[in-house]
């Protein structure tokens, strides 16, 4: 353990960003130079973070009391070294990506659309490196204010509505969480975050952990869309691509998932996961939900709200990866974090190309669209063959251990569900591709592709699927990161 | 039970007039009547305040040769009675601010029932 | 209240009460610190004879008494002598209201706690009195006092 | 000027103003204004350096009239009054400096008055909290409660009316309390504070002493605006003048909260307070319902003004919550909710102010999108303190009710943690209904493409802003730094 306020620095950078996008708010060229410095630094500052978390080493700020024995506690453990990364490493791609869309499309008010996602940011920073649950709840929170405006972002009446729908799933979520905090809290007298879990088997009666667990359940699980409480998701696809891309892929629903492996690895821990049947419902919970997401996913005429539900499924890839309560199976559960994020956004990103090139939403609507945008369908088509589990994309991989950790503890029904979920996946994305490429198109003629800002980093980050599909560690060690993560976890357990 | 009745009838006394009191304040319409009520109340009040201050064959707290001033028993509690002399004042104080709004209230509607006045707000 | 009654009986009962009361009002308040009474009850006996004769003469009288701009300061005036008396003595270091240490050197604390009273009483006396008639004044007036 | 004559000093720097504005007033009408601030600012003033005596020597009693307690009266200046001096004086200071082209607007002529009758209502309120005798602070409530009905008879058409309703149901108040004191010096023979708590315990269940505790309680209730005592409330801030509601609903409240702490958990003490029958579970159960009440009526509200006195009702409910759950997690929540309350407050209503200032009205359906151009600062205060009272992090709103959260727990009070989840959820509709109107434009409402009505910033004038902004930040600050004044409030939990 090493005390430093490095981990604050990352939450900071981008939060400092505000004041001087909103300064520059009449001069585009420099605000949006303002947004892409924030990124690139805040990515350098987690990347020295790196080091200490490939070798299980946590860094620890202690920033002051916020109550009496509650710090304001950041602390860099492996986990959330790696989920900053991820977060923040796309933040630069969407940052480039976010200037080619709103000035293409173009939109309104973007000194708010920016700043407000600068906060986002190191609201995200924040839920990562948080180091227990009062300091997380913080984040958590502030994450949910500061996307409020961008799910709104078109102040029309569907994103109004979306964003009324999205405070009350989310505000009801901190409120449950903030519940559930407190019992620790009031029980336990600590809620740090510590890999094996904070609570004993004798913490609470055994009805009273079940319903702790479910206040949990209901906190962190709005967030990362389990069915019944996902129905935000889809609706806060009015808000503009870019939103969708980064916020809905990567730092909503993202600490979501990331607050499900935090409640179930660091605070219930495994054993009293498995002691009281918590994970049953867990996986019930997930499972039920992959599948029928897939399905309805089908349904879907307009192209971000299939992306929607698909992500609604594969975040409960996540969930159950961390339900099965095997090494194995946590590690894929912790890689699928990082490997749906740069398929997802690489999906997003091509939705959002299309429509400000094209401004076509609907699926029905794409045929042929790959003759004038060969890059962005090319690209959507790895993104797509890698949320099916095909390899070489990096899905396959951690849909591969997702598999080995349900058989690692002797459970059939998850495998089951995982080739399922594969085939549906392939049934709602395939058409879609079939369309663009063997379908003659109508009225695609004067029409290239979007512009660079918004293709190098669709191309950028469908390259990266790949090339974390075949070389996992290729960059940063994240594949051996995700085993520390999911080691550390179970040897909690042990010690 | 008769005792109980009989041994405590300022008390009664004073509660049957504090329930006047409340009685007008809570169920008149008319606001002057209100006004009325509110000042039984505190009368009850204060005279509930002298009447814990009485001693059998005790005299008014003014020092009395013929009674030696050592003997508590002799005179009867004064602190009640300059209490009261406060509350009367403020009573005073609060009936003045009542009329003052009575009469602003006048003004305005042409009428002091309640429920004529809460229609025309409405 | 502010036209004059047209019976001279009641304004000449009135004018003739009027000092007898005054002079009653001005006893209690100056024997209040050795015997029953103070500045409440004579305040009040004084803004008695003064509304007395209000009521009884209506506004021609009234203008010719105490006037009714004078009211108000007349009550800060009092409240100010009580306030003073109260703050001297905690200004020479005892506490609010500690005639004992009222600073008039040369004199017995004995008769310093009678004149300070003295004074106190003078101070509400006066305020009460005006304050009295400043709330028949607003009335009479048919203004909100506020 | 020493220690010893320092709770002396702050309460009567009012009484010396509100005489010296008359005879001022006499010469020039003009000076009223700057005399009530300096008045104000005098008193919270001495308040800051009173609380900074009062950490470095511990409780001050003044004598009056060198007569030891219990005969005569004393001033005590104890945390508790610290505590409360410093939070009603700051507020007072900040609206009274606030106030002056208000009052120059809605009541010209009265404006001499109104500041001498101003003052007297802070020395009420200063009174209450300074004394150490339970019939000088009878003496003190009515001066205040006189000088409120005065104050809130300012106002529109119908203020006069409610004022009348208040002095009807404040006068039944007062007399119930003194009543109830009666009985309690029937059966002590005391009326010092200290004097009666070290003999309560004999009598404890007694039938005198309970009709006291019961109707004093009552008594005190309705002053303090307890559910369902609230009555007058709403009508009273709403009809009132702007700079009248903004001094009495975050200053009047929470002296009748101070009242309720000081008799209920000083006077009686816990167990005392309970002798017969749970006194503090049917105060809990009141407050609940009241927060329920007043949030549920905010929300059907359209007037500004008034939603914001119904929010009253349900914030004071916390404020009695917190103390009858009568364990320290609680008691910190209470009275930490007074300062938060207090800041809250005092900041919405003189947004209330401004907007009727500069727009002439405060009805929530009138608001609209150009509020954001023509009050940038204004509107930013407004959603700090709005968020703060939804409770989310890291505004000072949160911190208050997550001590609640953790004193209903303590407590195994679970339908009360549950009425303050619920609320937050409650505060969360009705205020982003207003942030929603004011920051995005009304979809139903299309303006021609292109054409955006010029909107020029119509922001008040700097001393109209300055204590709305400093509220503001107040906000944020004592959020953050809670943990300080919580270490300050623990040690002040009686028993």
């Amino acid at each position: 353990m090493v005390e430093s306020f490095a981990p604050l620095f990352p939450v900071l950078v981008s939060l400092g960003a505000v004041p001087l996008i909103v300064a520059s708010r009449n001069k585009p060229n420099l605000r949006e130079s303002w947004t892409i410095l924030a990124a690139l630094s805040k990515f350098f500052l987690v990347l020295n973070l790196l080091p200490y978390a490939s070798q299980g080493i946590t860094v620890e700020a202690k920033i002051f009391e916020i109550s009496p024995g509650l710090p304001l506690l950041l602390r860099a453990d492996p986990f959330g070294v790696y989920f900053a990364t991820v977060a923040s490493g796309l933040w630069i791609l969407t940052s480039f990506y976010s200037i080619g869309y709103v000035r293409g499309a173009p939109e309104k008010k973007q000194t708010r659309y920016f700043s407000c996602f600068a906060v986002c940011l190191s609201a995200t920073m924040g839920i990562a490196f948080a180091g227990n649950l009062l300091t997380f709840i913080l984040f958590y929170e502030i994450l949910t204010l500061a996307t409020y405006p961008l799910v709104i972002h078109k102040e029309n009446k569907e994103a109004i509505g979306a964003g009324r729908q999205y405070l009350i799933y989310t505000l009801t979520a901190g409120v449950l969480l903030i519940a559930g905090t407190a019992i620790i809290y009031s029980s336990i007298g600590q809620i740090d975050f510590r890999a094996g879990g904070i609570l004993g088997n004798s913490a609470f009666p055994s009805n009273m952990m079940v319903w702790v667990f479910l206040l949990f359940l209901g906190g962190v699980g709005v967030k990362s869309a389990l069915m019944p409480i996902h129905s935000w998701l889809p609706s806060a696809m009015a808000a503009p691509t870019p939103v969708s891309a980064l916020l809905h892929a990567v730092a909503v629903v993202k600490s979501g998932v990331f607050g499900m492996i935090r409640v179930v690895g660091y605070v219930f821990g495994t054993e009293v996961m498995a002691g009281f049947g918590l994970n049953d419902i867990l996986i019930t919970v997930s499972g039920a939900t992959i599948i029928l997401a897939s399905l309805m996913a089908f349904s879907q005429d307009n192209l971000k709200r299939r992306l929607a539900y698909s992500t609604v499924g594969h975040l409960s890839y996540v969930v159950l990866g961390a339900a099965l309560l095997t090494p194995l199976g946590m590690a894929g559960g912790v890689m699928h974090i990082a490997a749906h994020a740069t398929m997802k956004i690489t999906l997003f990103f091509c939705a959002g190309a299309i429509y400000v090139n094209l401004h076509r939403q609907n699926i029905s609507d794409l045929d042929g669209i790959a003759k004038v945008m060969p890059f962005t369908m090319a690209s959507f088509t790895i993104a797509s063959m890698g949320l099916a589990g095909l390899p070489p994309v990096n899905g396959f991989l951690s849909k591969w251990y997702l598999a080995m950790g349900s058989l690692e503890g002797h459970m059939v029904v998850p495998v089951l569900i995982l080739i399922v979920s594969g085939v549906l996946n392939v049934g709602y994305f395939f058409p879609i591709v079939h369309r663009a490429y063997f379908h003659r198109g109508v009225g695609l003629s004067g029409h290239g592709e979007a512009s660079p800002f918004m293709v190098v980093p669709i191309v950028i980050t469908a390259l990266l699927s790949v090339l974390l599909g075949i070389f996992p560690n290729l960059f940063f060690g994240l594949f051996d990161i995700a085993g520390v993560v999911s080691a550390s976890i179970f040897e909690g357990v042990a010690r | 039970m008769c005792d109980f009745f009989l041994g405590h009838y300022s008390y009664w006394l004073t509660m049957f007039l504090l329930c006047i009191g409340l009685y007008g304040v809570l169920m008149k319409k008319n606001l002057v009547k209100k006004t009325i009520g509110l000042t039984i109340l505190q009368s009850s009040i204060i005279l509930f305040y002298v009447s814990i201050a009485a001693k059998w064959d005790a005299t008014v707290p003014i020092s009395d040769p013929s009674r030696p001033v050592t003997d508590a028993s002799n005179y009867l509690n004064p602190l009640p009675h300059t209490l009261m002399l406060t509350a009367i004042v403020v009573g005073v104080a609060t009936l003045g601010v009542a009329f003052a709004l009575l009469m602003a209230i006048f003004n305005r509607y042409q009428s002091l029932d309640e429920q004529e006045i809460l229609d025309m707000i409405e | 209240m502010r036209t004059q009654y047209d019976s001279l009986i009641v304004l000449l009962g009135a004018r003739f009460l009027s000092p007898y009361i005054m002079m009653f009002g001005l006893y209690v308040i100056f024997h209040g610190h050795h015997s029953p009474g103070g500045g409440f009850q004579g305040g009040t006996l004084l803004a008695a004879s003064v509304l007395l004769v209000r009521v009884a003469g209506g506004r021609l009288v009234a203008r010719r008494q105490i006037k009714e701009f004078i009211t108000t300061p007349l009550a800060a005036v009092g409240v100010v002598i009580y306030f003073a008396t109260g703050m001297t003595a905690l200004v020479a270091g005892g506490s609010f209201l500690d005639y004992g240490h009222l600073p008039f050197p040369g004199i017995n604390p004995v008769l310093l706690r009678y004149y300070g009273i003295l004074s106190i009483e003078i101070g509400v006396g006066l305020a009460v009195m005006s304050i009295l008639i400043m709330i028949f004044d607003n009335m009479a007036k048919g203004e909100d006092f506020v | 000027m020493t220690a010893y004559q320092l709770p002396v000093f702050i309460p009567f720097t009012y009484l010396a103003f509100a005489v010296l504005i008359p005879l001022v007033g006499l010469w020039k009408r003009k000076l009223s204004h700057p005399m009530a601030v300096t008045g104000s600012g005098l008193a919270a003033g001495l308040s800051l350096y009173g609380f900074a005596a009062y950490v470095n020597t511990g409780p001050i009693h003044h004598t009056f009239g060198g007569w030891q307690p219990p005969i005569g009266i004393e001033f005590v200046y104890d945390g508790l009054s610290a505590f409360f001096l410093l939070v009603i004086n700051m507020v007072a200071f900040l609206v009274l400096l606030h106030s002056k082209p208000v009052a120059a607007r809605e009541f010209r002529g009265k404006r001499m008055p109104f500041y001498s009758v101003t003052m007297l209502l802070m020395l009420g309120f200063n009174g209450i909290v300074s004394t150490g005798d339970l019939f000088n602070l009878y003496v003190f409530l009515e001066i205040s409660s006189l000088s409120s009905y005065g104050l809130i008879a300012i106002g529109n058409r119908h203020a006069p009316f409610a004022a009348f309703r208040y002095l009807v149901l404040g006068t039944i108040g007062g007399s119930m309390y003194l009543l109830g004191l009666g009985f309690l010096y029937i059966s002590t023979g005391t009326l010092n504070i200290i004097d009666m708590a070290a003999m309560l315990p004999h009598f404890a269940g007694k039938p005198p002493v309970l009709t006291g505790l019961i109707l004093m309680t009552v008594g005190i209730g309705i002053k303090a605006a307890l559910f369902p005592m609230h009555g007058w409330l709403p009508d009273a801030y709403t009809f009132a003048s702007s700079t009248s509601s903004a001094l009495i609903a975050p200053t009047g409240t929470k002296v009748g909260a101070y009242i309720l702490i000081r008799v209920l958990l000083y006077l009686f003490g816990i167990e005392s307070m309970d002798a017969v029958f749970k006194v503090s579970s049917v105060l809990g159960m009141l407050a609940g319902a009241g927060i329920l009440y007043g949030s549920i009526m905010a929300i059907a509200q359209s007037e500004l003004k008034r939603m914001l006195a119904y929010s009253s009702v349900s914030q004071i409910g916390y404020i009695i919550m917190g103390l009858s759950l009568a364990n320290p997690a609680g008691f910190v929540g209470a009275v930490l909710h007074v300062l938060n309350h207090a800041a809250m407050k005092a900041c919405l209503f003189l947004v209330a102010a401004n907007l009727r200032f500069r727009e002439g009205h405060s009805n929530i359906r009138l608001f609209n999108d150009t509020y954001r151009k023509k009050y940038p600062w204004t509107m930013a205060c407004f959603t700090v303190a709005a968020v703060s009272m939804v409770g989310l992090p890291p505004m000072a709103g949160f911190f208050s009710k997550w001590y609640l959260v953790l004193g209903t727990i303590a407590n195994a009070n679970w339908v009360l943690l549950a009425v303050i989840l619920m609320s937050s959820l409650l505060n969360a509709v009705y205020f982003f209904r207003v942030l929603e109107k004011v920051y995005m434009k009304n979809p139903d409402k299309e303006s021609p493409a292109g054409e955006e009505a010029v909107v020029m910033n119509r922001e008040v004038k700097p001393l109209m802003l300055a204590p709305v902004v400093i509220l503001a930040t107040g906000i944020i600050v004592i959020g953050i730094m809670n943990m300080s004044v919580v270490s300050y409030i623990l040690k002040m939990f009686p028993g």
